[in-house]
């Protein structure tokens, strides 16, 4: 193929090798150029996205740490913060979805206890093509299998996550996994090199071949071409992955380690290069103790081998014995492979050969950065300017509720959720399928956490700005409906090849969307990850799928709100102002087959006043419930309320204005129905109006089943019960 | 009474034992690890769930053959009060303290939720603050829960009242329907001959508060603690 | 050197509902000759034992002890010679 | 009526950690003979096929289809006359 341009084929440009030699003073050898490849992939060198990046609000009162580490810190008071992070998994799931997604979470719980935090729950974000189709079934069954052993036997509870079926991620499906941990202010480990002359050493499991340039890998578009040229998959192995968390997080209650930097992409060519750049220093590691699972692997092949479950630790000063007694407690392997040194070079040895010598601030600092040339692609304006008034308005709402409660994307998750153990730890109060976020007690402490991950991506197809700033806010709402205020985001930014003009529109449009949302809900940006050249066999890019995760805080967790309707009686309230928001909609997608529209107009500030009040109606204790009003709409919301609650309601919606499908199925942001009890109504009222959100009352709960009325007319009148099969067993029966 | 908690590589329910023992019931509560040649000093011995050894090979196969596990049998063999949940169970009928072995469960999947369970027995150090045939609710979280034991086998943990809990619907019917794994006759525990030895399959330990959404698990533990008091055996 | 191979089958009596499943799934693709489908579980053990009936021996012990589970499980093995 | 044999490995290159860990605990065991173990799949599967050959290409399939990941695993198959 490229014989005379080796660089080819590990995924540098002509001009990048320029650059490569000019740094360098010479021409790279294989060793060298394989860590130049894969430290300037755009997985680990951000080259596209790093000028857009800068957009996003970094920073805040409750911000320890923001983008650059491991993972973002945020305070959550009495001397507690929570370390969080997510991270994509895509390309490695379209492969082997099983280890792939395993493997994925392996990654995630790494970069969190890495920074000495106690891993406390993991979520996830999904998207596949539809399961009318067997591979994307299977996909999607080894997917969720792979992330439930493997946090299952962490023992770390998988507590929230979405699932997306949509065509465009048939062959490239997202597997975005995050984990929040929980640490000690004064026991957060971050990484720095230590002195000069300190040893280097590796823990863990043994150096394989696996995944060689997985990195470059996933900064490729996937084709046929690179499936028979990828790296030899990793396979996990979430039992060593538990003997590590445990026995490094020894290692930091003691205050053993002066760094810890976990191995992921570009394995260890990237720890060792940014635990030396870090101090400025350098590093010398001898391939040849490095301890290896397979017989006669080269230099090339152990600095690049992605092999899993496996740590870098500089220790402080003589530490070393006490750090090797807790891994040998916990039946671990360290070798030492090397140490640090002063003159800010990565040197690799082979015994007394010399196999590389890199600076190492040319791998961490000097990957070049690309601002690409960006477009708006056609199809937006056409999307934008089709005629909802040409849909017809007519329908048999009963129906239509009926087939929109069995899509795919919108029904119970049980059949997902129910195999992951997300019980363990014994800290989850609002458990999957209770209510729009989960929520935590944090042992000791009156205090909860509530988590959740969000992405709408047709409303970031059809308006990435808005689209961005909808996936933000829909976070935010969900952790207020149960009672949290927002703290702060994490990312991950999954699109197509940046190099087309029109994804990388998406991306900065979607981007600014977000920061704008963030900025106006205080909910800075901490951490986040970026997966590209998510793509069709076809060279169609997947919908574009900011997935934001967000976490919250509750000073009082008996406080938390969940979603199910409870008595007889109480007083449903609509809260927000209410828009008929069909554009983008699932209905508009299920009945009329169309994906098109103008997007109902989002404000970040009508959602702050949104969030607020919930905020100090659920600290008051003044709900009994409360959902936000997502896919589906308003009768989609009560639905799931009414199915959760096992109880009817009769709802009357005459007052609101607007056509009825939008009525009924619109997605205008910024809403939320809330159960009341009766003697509360007045007060509720009165402090959404002091909130300035508008508040009405649409109907009450009662009987068994869910009655929406308007002007007399009764367009839906539904068993519970049977609405509740139809959403509960959709997926199951598609998988069965 | 002083509770002790064995500690395998790859054990995830531990601490939450520990946190149950310790604030909820109020009872002295150690850690014991799987090197420890003696397990003297304690009233009962915990076997929590999680996945020693990385479930690897069968569950529980590897587990049963640390030094701690003879002295556990041996603390067993003495009449002492032992309960082996989920991880514990499948070891405790590794190491033969109870009949039968563990298969997948039906479904090929991962289960995790609420089940109902009958209790079957009040007969025991484990249930005697339950009511008898009480219909309870605990969560299960298991991949291998199918409980497998031969018809002589079924026939004598019947005759000898060694069924402790078992799935079963609202009504406290045991019918397939409410089997969340396939098991031997809706079986969710059992007692050894002895009674002072339980394996279950579901987990006691996260439904001991309110918080979390129920109290029935701490009756198991609370029944425990009444037994030693009332100087059972 | 030698290579020891282990099959472990779950006994005829006890019910495989993996088997079970896949033979469902073979006849969904179509495969309707498959009668049965049994799945058990083949290990390959390297053993540096003087002579292979040194290694037989030991190995047995092992499957008695750890690699299979007498309840549910019965065993067989050969032991080749491993260069 | 034949009976079709099945032994899955995982490729020599793909990590084992069932193995890993197994031989281990066989060290500890004391079978320190014990250099190596890899765990794969014995699977046995019933066919009502006409001929062995036939029998062996439907099966070559099935394993290529379903039984084996291709991705991270090897095969090897024997047909045997089945009563
Ligand atoms: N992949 C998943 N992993 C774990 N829980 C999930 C997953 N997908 C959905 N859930 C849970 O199912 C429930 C409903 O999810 P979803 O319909 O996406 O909620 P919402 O629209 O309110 O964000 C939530 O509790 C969610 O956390
Ligand atoms: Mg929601």
């Amino acid at each position: 193929m490229n014989a005379g341009k080796p660089w080819q084929e590990m995924g540098l440009t002509d001009d990048e090798y320029r650059q490569i030699v000019e740094i360098m003073g010479r021409e790279p050898n294989r060793v060298e150029l394989g860590m130049f490849a894969v430290m300037w992939s755009e997985h680990c060198g951000y080259k596209s996205s790093r000028p857009l990046l800068k957009y996003f609000p970094t920073s805040g009162p409750r911000v320890l740490q923001g983008p650059g580490e491991n993972a973002g810190i945020v305070d959550i008071g009495d001397g507690q913060a929570l370390v969080f992070k997510i991270e994509s998994h895509n390309h490695p799931s379209a492969i082997e979805p099983y280890q792939g997604a395993a493997t994925g979470v392996g990654g995630i719980v790494r970069d969190i206890f890495t920074m000495g935090a106690r891993p406390i729950a993991l979520l996830n974000s999904l998207r596949f093509g539809p399961l009318d189709d067997d591979w994307n079934r299977y996909l999607f069954s080894k997917v969720v299998a792979g992330i439930g052993d493997y946090g299952n036997c962490l023992g770390i509870p998988t507590v929230a996550g979405e699932v997306y079926f949509h065509p465009s991620y048939k062959d490239n499906p997202l597997v975005n996994a995050m984990c929040v941990g929980l640490v000690a202010t004064d026991e957060i480990a971050r990484a720095v090199a230590g002195e000069v002359g300190r040893p280097l050493l590796l823990v863990g499991a043994r150096t394989g071949r696996d995944g060689i340039h997985g990195a470059t890998f996933a900064s490729e578009e996937l084709s046929a071409e690179s499936e028979t040229r990828r790296p030899a998959v990793q396979v996990g192995d979430p039992f060593m992955e538990k003997l590590l968390l445990e026995a490094c997080l020894e290692l930091i209650k003691e205050d053993l380690a002066a760094g810890m930097q976990d191995l992921g992409a570009a394995g260890l060519t990237s720890s060792v290069a940014e635990s030396a750049s870090r101090g400025g220093r350098g590093a010398v590691i001898d391939v040849l103790k490095v301890p290896r699972r397979e017989a006669g692997m080269t230099p090339y092949e152990v600095m690049l081998s992605e092999s899993q479950e496996r740590m870098l630790v500089v220790p402080r000063e003589g530490a070393v014995k006490r750090i090797q007694e807790i891994f040998e407690k916990w039946g671990l392997e360290a070798a030492v492979i090397g140490h640090i040194t002063d003159d800010g070079i990565l040197r690799v040895m082979e015994g007394e050969e010399i196999a590389g010598e890199v600076p190492v601030k040319a791998l961490t600092d000097l990957c070049p950065v690309y601002h690409r040339e960006s477009s708006q692609p056609d199809y937006i304006a056409e999307k934008k300017n089709f005629d909802l008034s040409s849909i017809a308005e007519a329908g048999d709402y009963n129906r239509i509720l009926r087939e929109l409660l069995g899509i795919h994307s919108l029904s119970s998750k049980e059949w997902v959720y129910r195999q992951y153990d997300y019980q363990v730890q014994t800290n989850t109060v609002l458990v999957p399928g209770d209510a729009d976020a989960a929520v935590l007690r944090i042992k000791g402490t009156t205090k909860g956490v509530a988590v959740t991950v969000d992405c709408n991506s047709r409303y970031c197809y059809l308006d990435p700005y808005q689209g961005g700033m909808m996936a933000v806010c829909e976070a935010a709402r969900n952790l207020a409906c149960t009672g949290a205020r927002p703290l702060a985001v994490t990312n991950c930014l999954n699109f197509g090849n940046p190099e087309k003009p029109g994804v990388y529109w998406q991306m900065e449009q979607a981007i600014k969307g977000m920061a704008e949302a963030a900025r106006v809900l205080n909910t800075p940006i901490v951490s986040g990850n970026v997966s590209l050249y998510n793509e069709t066999r076809g060279g169609e890019a997947v919908l574009p799928t900011p997935v934001v995760g967000m976490v919250g805080l509750l000073p009082d967790v008996t406080r938390r709100v969940d979603m199910a309707l409870k008595n007889e009686g109480d007083v449903l309230i609509l809260l927000g102002e209410n828009r008929d928001g069909i554009g983008g909609s699932e209905y508009l997608a299920l009945v009329h087959g169309v994906e098109a529209g103008t997007l109902p107009e989002i404000d970040p500030a009508q959602e702050s006043r949104l969030i607020e009040l919930l905020l100090t109606l659920a600290e008051r204790g003044k709900l009994k419930s409360c959902h936000d009003i997502s896919e589906g709409g308003l009768a989609f919301c009560l639905a799931e309320s009414c199915i959760t609650g096992g109880i009817g309601a009769v709802v009357d919606i005459t007052g609101l204005r607007g056509r009825l499908d939008g009525l009924l199925f619109g997605e205008g942001p910024s809403r939320a129905v809330a159960s009341v009890s009766r003697s509360d109504v007045d007060t509720v009222l009165e402090m959404a109006e002091k909130g300035q959100v508008p508040a009405v009352v649409i109907g009450r709960v009662e009987g068994k089943r869910l009655r929406l009325v308007y002007g007399g007319r009764t367009l839906i009148d539904q068993d519970v019960n049977e609405l509740s099969a139809i959403w509960r067993g959709a997926i199951t029966w598609a998988m069965s | 009474m002083r509770f002790g908690i064995v500690v395998f590589p790859g054990s995830n329910c531990d601490a939450d034992c520990y946190h149950v023992i310790d604030q909820v019931l109020g009872q002295p509560v150690e850690y014991i690890w799987h090197q420890e040649k003696s397990v003297r000093g304690f009233d009962a011995l915990i076997i929590p769930g999680g996945f020693s050894y990385g479930d690897y090979l069968r569950t529980g196969a590897i587990a049963r053959f640390s030094p701690v596990m003879q002295e556990v049998i041996e603390f067993a063999h003495r009449g002492g009060l032992v309960i082996g949940i989920c991880n514990g169970f499948q070891i405790l009928l590794e190491a033969g303290l109870l009949p039968g072995a563990m298969l997948r469960n039906d479904s090929l999947q991962f289960r995790c939720g609420p089940v109902n369970l009958r209790v079957k027995t009040r007969d025991s150090a484990f249930t005697r603050c339950f009511e008898p045939d009480e219909v309870i609710t605990l969560p299960i979280a298991h991949g291998e829960g199918n409980y497998y034991c031969d018809d002589e086998t079924l026939k004598e943990l019947i005759e000898f009242d060694q069924i402790a809990l078992t799935y079963c619907d609202e009504r406290g019917e045991e019918t397939p329907l409410s089997n969340p794994n396939g098991s031997t006759a809706n079986i969710a525990g059992i007692l050894n001959r002895g009674r002072n030895v339980l394996g279950m399959m579901p987990h006691p330990e996260r439904m001991a508060e309110k918080l979390l959404g129920g109290e029935d698990g701490l009756r198991v533990f609370a029944s425990m603690l009444r037994c030693f008091e009332e100087g059972c055996s | 050197m030698f290579l020891g191979k282990v099959y472990v089958t779950l006994k005829k009596s006890v019910l495989d509902p993996q088997g079970d499943t896949v033979r469902k799934s073979l006849h969904t693709l179509g495969y309707t000759q498959v009668t049965d489908v049994r799945i058990g579980k083949y290990i390959e053990v390297g053993l540096d034992s003087p002579t292979p009936e040194d290694a037989r021996r030991e190995l047995d012990e092992m499957c008695a002890r750890l690699l299979a589970n007498p309840v549910i499980e019965e065993y067989r093995l050969e032991i080749v010679k491993d260069e």
